[in-house]
C-alpha cells in the first residue's frame, strides 16, 4: 500500500519513543538517552514503540515486565540491554556494548518496526479476562445489583472514612514500578480519595548488587577529594535533570544532564547560570511552595543533603582531616521540606565543585564510613534510599497527588540500591 | 462567507499553524536545553506524526468509548469555531458577528468539557485525575478570562471582535489597560492546559488525559491542543496588540506576526517556567486573577469616560 | 435562507428533545450531566437562529462550567458514576408519569392557545445594547437584589461545605450539633 | 445568522476532520487487541478496580462559588457595551453588584475554600 509506505519513510526520522524499565546500574546509561536527539524516553507505553530492559533485576524475574510490554502499541519491539536470554520475552533484541550499539539497534528496530508492523512482538500475557464476567449477571456484564459483582471484570472501588468526614470511595491502586512520574523501580500502592492520597505503602524493592560508584569504593581505600566531589556535583545535576522534568522543565533538565556529563570543576560559571535559570523558572513559588514532607530531627540522621536540608548538621565529611584543611562547612537549609531540599542540593552543587577545584591531590574516607550524595554508607548499614522508602508512607498521606510526586522526587530515591550496601564486603572482611 | 471558503481558510490557517506551533516548540526546547541543531525541528512534527499515523490505536478494557472520541473532536472543532470569530485582515472573517467575543468564550470554556470527557472516557486512574484536575482549572481561570475580554469590549462599545479591533486604531489596548494581556495570557494557559498549567495532561500524571492513547488518537490530541493555543494567541492578538493593525506591513501578515509572537511566549513559558501545584492554580484563580481582572474592568472602564 | 433556518430549527429542537431525553436513559453520570448541556446547547442553537445571538451563547458558555459541575458533583454523590452496572434514573413511577403529563398538557395548552407577540427586531438594532440599557436603566433594582441573592448563596454554599464549616473544623470529626432540647 | 451558519460548517468540518483522521489510523492499523493490550496503565500492576469511583473533589466550596459568580458574566457582557453611553451610572451599577458578590468570594478565602491538599 503506497500510503503506508510513504507514512514509513517519514516516520524513519522521528524520534524513537522508548519506554524505559531500568534495573539495577542502568539508570544513568537510560538517563544519558535523554540528550540524544534519536530517542525520546516516553511516559507511558501507551506513547512507546520500543520498550528497553536495561540492567539487573534481583532474581532475573522483572515485575511487571509482561503487562507493561503489552500496553505498547502496535507495533511494538523489546530490547533488552546487557542482560540475560533466559529474560521473559523471548522476542527481545538483545544488546551489550556501549551507548552508541545501543542507539544504533533502537534505531534499527524502530525502522524496522515501522517498514514492517508484522514483525511486532506478540503479547506475552494470554487472551483470556482476569476474571469470568461475560454472561454473568442479569445484564451480562457481570456485576448484580448498583455496587455489586464485578461488571467488565474488576469489581468498583470501596467505601471509606474520610478526614472530611463523609463516606467516599476509596481507590486503592498500585503505582509503578514502571511510570514516568516516579523513580525508576518504585512501586507504591495507593489510596486514592480523589486526587488526594489517603495511604501508601511502598512496593517490593528491587535491591540487586552492591553499587560500585566512586562512593563505595571509598568505604574500602581513601579516595582523592577532587573526584569525589566532582562526582557529588555531577549526581546532583543528574537529579536535578530527572526532578526538572516532572516539574514539566524538561528541557532544562536536559541542561542540567548535559552539564553533568561534562563537568568539570572549571563549569562553576555554567553551573551558576543554570542555577539561576531554575530559581527563576518560579519553581518554589509555584510547585514547592506548600509540598510539605518535612524530614528533620532524628529521622533525618545519616540522610545527607535530606538531613541538611532539615537543619540536621550530619556530614561525616566534617570529620575528614582533608575537608577540614579545605575549610569546609557544612550548609544548612532550615525547613526540612522539598523546597528545603532542593534549595540544599543546589547549594552543594556550586560547594562541591568549589571543593574540587581547592582540593588537589588530598584523599579522605577508606574507613568504611563514607558521605554519599544521597547520605552515609557505611559497611553494613541499610543504603540511605532504603532509609528514606521507610519514611515515604507516613510523607505522602494526605497529600494531593501533585505534590506526592514533587515530593517523592525531592528525596533523591534509588530503589534499586540494595538494602544492605555491602553485603559482599562483610563478607570478605 | 462562504461556507465552503470558511471551511477552507480555517484549515488552512490551522494546518499551517499548528505546524508552526511545533516547530517552534521544538526549536525552543533545543535551546533552553543547550543543545543543537534546529534544523530537526522542521522535520520532527511530520516524522513524529508519520509515526504515530503508523501505530496501533489502543483502547482499554472498559472505557467510555463515545465520550472518549468525543474529547479529541470537541477540541479540534472548539479551536476552529473560536477562530471564526477573528477577522484576519479588514473584512477577511468567518463570522465576526455582534456576540464576537461569547462566541469565542463560549468555546473556550467548553474546552473544559472536551478534556474532562477525554479524561473521564479511559477509565483509568491517571487520565481520571488529568479530568478532574481540568475541570479545576477551567473553574478557577474561566471567570478572570471572560472578564479581561469584556474589557476590551468597553472602548470598541461592541462585542465583536472587528469592532475591538478597529477601536485600537489610536492606541492598542496592550497600552490601554495594561493589565489586560498578562491576566489573559495565564489563562490562556490554563484553557490550552500548556506550560505551566499543563496540569491535566502534567508529567506528573505520567501524560494525564493522553496517557491512555496512541497512535492517530494521540496525533488528533496533540494537534487538537496547538490549535487550541493557536486560537488563544491569534485572540490575545487581536484583541490587545490591535489584530492586523499596524504600520509598513499589511494587515494579514501584522496579524501572522502578533499570533506567532504570542503563541512563542506561551511555548516558551513551558519551557522556563515549573509546573504550577494545583492548589496554587485555583488560589491564584480565585484571590490573584479575579480581583486583578475587575480592577482591570473598573480602572479601564473609568478610564475610556 | 429561510429554508434553511427552518431545517436548522428542526434539527436543533429534535437535538434538544433526543438529548434532553437521554439524560434519564444513560446509567451514567458524566453523560447524564452532558447530555443535559448537548439539550441546552440545542437550545441555544434555536436562540441563536432567532437572532438572540447573545443569549444563545451566553446559555452555551455558562453551561460548560454549570454542567462539568453537575457532573463532578454527580460523581462524587452516587455510587456506580458510571453507571457500570445498570442502574435507572427513573423513580417514583407512577407520579413521575403523572407529573411529566401534567407538565406536557400545560405547556401544551400555553403554546396553543395563547397569542405570541408577532414583533421582529428591526434590522440594525443589537439587542446586547437593549438589554445593557434595561440592566442600568428600569431593571437595575433586580439586578442588584440578584446580586444580594448569588451572595446569599456563596456564603450559605461556603458555611455548609467550607473545612472550617460551622460546626467546627472538619479534620477533627465535624458534628452537627443534635437538635434534641437540652435538659436544662 | 449567516455568519454563524458559517461558523457551525467550520465546527462540524473540524470534528469530521479529527473523525477521518482516526478512522484512517484504524484503517492502517485495524483495532483488534488482546484482553492484555487492554488494561489500563499504572505502571506494571493491572489494577484490581475500575478507575471510575465516587470521587471525593476536595475544591467543592469553589465549585459552588462559581456556580453563584458566574452569573455576572451574563450581565457584565451587555453591560460593557452600553459603558460609554450610559456614563458615570454604569460604573456605580456594576461595582456595587461585583462588590456584594466579592463579599462571598472574601469570606470563602477566609475560610480557606480554596485550599484542600
Amino acid at each position: 500500500m503506497g500510503v503506508r509506505e510513504a507514512l514509513a519513510g517519514l516516520a524513519r526520522w522521528s524520534p524513537v519513543p522508548v519506554f524505559p524499565i531500568v534495573g539495577g546500574g542502568a539508570r544513568d546509561l537510560v538517563r544519558d538517552l535523554r540528550l540524544r536527539p534519536e530517542v525520546e524516553l516516553v511516559a507511558t507505553p501507551r506513547h512507546a514503540t520500543l520498550l528497553l530492559v536495561a540492567g539487573r533485576f534481583p532474581s532475573g524475574a522483572i515485575p511487571g515486565l509482561a503487562v507493561v510490554h503489552d500496553q505498547i502499541p502496535v507495533p511494538r519491539a523489546t530490547v533488552r540491554w546487557n542482560g540475560e536470554v533466559s529474560d521473559e520475552i523471548s522476542s527481545a533484541r538483545l544488546v551489550g556494548g556501549d551507548e552508541e550499539d545501543l542507539i544504533a539497534t533502537l534505531v534499527a528496530l524502530h525502522r524496522e518496526m515501522m517498514a514492517d508492523p508484522s514483525r511486532s512482538g506478540p503479547p506475552i500475557l494470554p487472551d483470556v479476562d482476569a476474571v469470568e464476567w461475560r454472561g454473568v449477571g442479569p445484564y451480562g456484564h457481570g456485576g448484580k445489583g448498583m455496587t455489586g459483582g464485578t461488571p467488565y471484570g474488576r469489581p468498583l472501588a470501596e467505601r471509606a472514612g474520610d478526614r472530611d468526614g463523609i463516606e467516599l470511595d476509596q481507590l486503592p491502586v498500585t503505582i509503578g514500578p514502571w511510570v514516568g512520574a516516579l523513580p525508576w523501580g518504585l512501586e507504591l500502592a495507593v489510596k486514592l480519595q480523589g486526587d488526594l492520597v489517603q495511604e501508601v505503602e511502598v512496593g517490593p524493592r528491587l535491591s540487586t548488587d552492591p553499587p560500585t560508584d566512586v562512593f563505595s569504593m571509598a568505604t574500602r581505600k581513601p579516595m582523592t577529594v577532587a573526584v569525589l566531589e566532582l562526582e557529588r556535583a555531577r549526581h546532583h545535576l543528574r537529579w536535578l535533570a530527572d526532578a526538572l522534568s516532572i516539574q514539566g522543565l524538561s528541557a532544562l533538565g536536559l541542561r542540567a544532564l548535559r552539564l553533568g556529563k561534562i563537568l568539570t570543576p572549571h563549569h562553576q560559571r555554567e553551573v551558576r547560570r543554570l542555577l539561576a535559570m531554575v530559581r527563576r523558572s518560579g519553581i518554589f513559588g509555584l510547585a514547592l511552595n506548600r509540598a510539605g514532607g518535612e524530614v528533620t530531627g532524628s529521622q533525618a540522621k545519616g540522610l545527607g543533603p535530606v538531613a541538611r536540608a532539615g537543619g540536621v548538621d550530619d556530614d561525616a565529611r566534617r570529620d575528614e582531616p582533608a575537608y577540614r584543611e579545605l575549610g569546609f562547612q557544612t550548609i544548612l537549609h532550615q525547613k526540612g521540606d522539598a523546597a528545603a531540599r532542593w534549595r540544599q542540593r543546589m547549594a552543594e552543587v556550586t560547594q562541591s565543585l568549589d571543593l574540587s577545584d581547592r582540593a588537589g591531590d588530598r584523599t579522605a574516607f577508606g574507613a568504611g564510613l563514607v558521605e554519599g550524595p544521597r547520605g552515609r554508607i557505611t559497611a553494613n548499614g541499610p543504603s540511605p534510599s532504603v532509609v528514606v522508602l521507610d519514611l515515604l508512607p507516613q510523607l505522602l498521606s494526605g497529600l494531593e497527588w501533585g505534590d506526592a510526586v514533587s515530593l517523592v522526587w525531592s528525596l533523591d530515591i534509588d530503589p534499586t540500591e540494595s538494602v544492605e550496601t555491602h553485603v559482599d564486603n562483610r563478607g570478605a572482611s | 462567507m462562504n461556507p465552503l471558503v470558511a471551511v477552507v481558510l480555517i484549515g488552512v490557517v490551522m494546518v499551517v499553524s499548528v505546524y508552526l506551533v511545533a516547530v517552534i516548540d521544538t526549536a525552543v526546547e533545543t535551546r533552553v536545553s543547550g543543545g543543537r541543531g534546529y534544523a530537526r525541528a522542521w522535520l520532527a512534527p511530520i516524522s513524529r506524526a508519520a509515526r504515530l499515523a503508523l501505530q496501533r490505536r489502543t483502547v482499554t478494557e472498559r472505557p467510555d468509548a463515545e465520550a472518549w472520541v468525543l474529547g479529541p473532536a470537541l477540541l479540534g472543532g472548539l479551536a476552529a469555531v473560536a477562530l471564526t470569530s477573528i477577522p484576519f485582515a479588514p473584512g477577511v472573517d468567518v463570522a465576526d458577528i455582534p456576540a464576537g467575543i461569547v462566541l469565542f468564550g463560549a468555546a473556550l470554556l467548553q474546552v473544559m468539557v472536551a478534556v474532562v470527557l477525554h479524561g473521564w472516557g479511559a477509565n483509568s486512574v491517571f487520565p481520571l485525575l488529568g479530568a478532574f484536575r481540568m475541570a479545576a482549572v477551567g473553574l478557577s481561570m474561566g471567570i478572570p478570562f471572560s472578564l479581561v475580554l469584556i474589557t476590551t469590549a468597553i472602548p470598541a462599545e461592541s462585542l465583536s471582535v472587528g469592532a475591538i479591533i478597529a477601536s485600537q486604531e489610536g492606541v492598542w489596548n496592550v497600552l490601554r489597560q495594561p493589565i489586560g494581556l498578562p491576566v489573559y495570557l495565564i489563562t490562556a494557559l490554563g484553557f490550552s492546559f500548556w506550560g505551566p498549567l499543563q496540569l491535566p495532561d502534567g508529567a506528573d500524571l505520567a501524560g494525564g488525559t493522553s496517557a491512555e492513547i496512541s497512535g492517530t488518537a494521540l496525533l488528533v490530541w496533540r494537534i487538537a491542543r496547538a490549535s487550541i493555543l493557536v486560537s488563544l494567541a491569534a485572540m490575545g492578538a487581536a484583541a490587545f496588540l490591535g489584530g492586523y493593525l499596524g504600520p509598513w506591513l499589511p494587515g494579514w501578515l501584522w496579524m501572522i506576526v502578533k499570533t506567532m509572537g504570542l503563541a512563542a511566549l506561551m511555548i516558551w513559558s513551558g519551557h522556563r517556567i515549573a509546573r504550577a501545584r494545583m492548589e496554587s492554580v485555583v488560589l491564584l484563580g480565585w484571590t490573584v486573577l479575579l480581583p486583578v481582572a475587575l480592577v482591570d474592568v473598573f480602572v479601564s472602564g473609568a478610564l475610556t469616560l | 435562507m429561510n429554508l434553511i433556518s427552518d431545517i436548522l430549527f428542526w434539527v436543533f429542537s429534535v437535538a434538544a428533545v433526543v438529548t434532553g431525553l437521554l439524560v434519564f436513559i444513560t446509567d451514567s453520570m458524566v453523560r447524564a450531566a452532558y447530555w443535559l448541556m448537548a439539550s441546552f446547547v440545542a437550545v441555544g442553537g434555536i436562540l441563536m437562529i432567532l437572532d438572540a445571538q447573545f443569549l444563545g451563547l451566553i446559555l452555551i458558555l455558562m453551561m460548560a462550567g454549570e454542567m462539568t459541575i453537575m457532573a463532578i458533583f454527580m460523581v462524587m454523590f452516587m455510587m456506580n458514576p458510571a453507571g457500570l452496572n445498570p442502574m435507572t434514573m427513573v423513580h417514583q413511577h407512577r407520579t413521575s408519569i403523572v407529573a411529566g403529563a401534567g407538565a406536557f398538557v400545560a405547556l401544551a395548552a400555553v403554546g396553543l392557545l395563547a397569542e405570541f407577540p408577532d414583533r421582529p427586531v428591526p434590522p440594525g438594532v443589537d439587542p446586547t445594547v437593549d438589554l445593557g440599557v434595561e440592566l442600568l436603566g428600569e431593571s437595575m433594582l433586580i439586578f442588584e437584589s440578584a446580586g444580594v441573592a448569588l451572595l446569599a448563596v456563596m456564603i450559605g454554599a461556603v458555611a455548609l461545605v467550607s473545612k472550617r464549616g460551622r460546626y467546627g473544623i472538619a479534620e477533627e470529626g465535624s458534628e452537627e450539633p443534635s437538635l434534641e432540647m437540652s435538659e436544662e | 445568522m449567516a455568519l454563524l451558519g458559517s461558523a457551525l460548517a467550520v465546527f462540524l468540518a473540524a470534528v469530521l476532520a479529527v473523525g477521518m483522521t482516526r478512522w484512517v489510523g484504524d484503517v492502517l492499523n485495524p483495532l483488534a487487541l488482546t484482553v492484555s493490550e487492554k488494561v489500563p496503565f499504572s505502571g506494571g500492576s493491572p489494577p484490581d478496580f475500575h478507575a471510575w469511583n465516587r470521587f471525593h473533589i476536595r475544591w467543592y466550596t469553589m465549585a459552588l462559588l462559581f456556580l453563584a459568580f458566574d452569573m455576572e458574566m451574563v450581565f457584565m457582557y451587555p453591560w460593557a457595551v452600553v459603558f460609554v453611553r450610559e456614563g458615570l451610572i454604569s460604573p456605580v451599577e456594576m461595582l456595587m453588584f461585583i462588590l456584594i458578590l466579592l463579599v462571598g468570594i472574601v469570606y470563602a478565602w477566609r475560610e480557606r475554600g480554596f485550599e484542600w491538599a
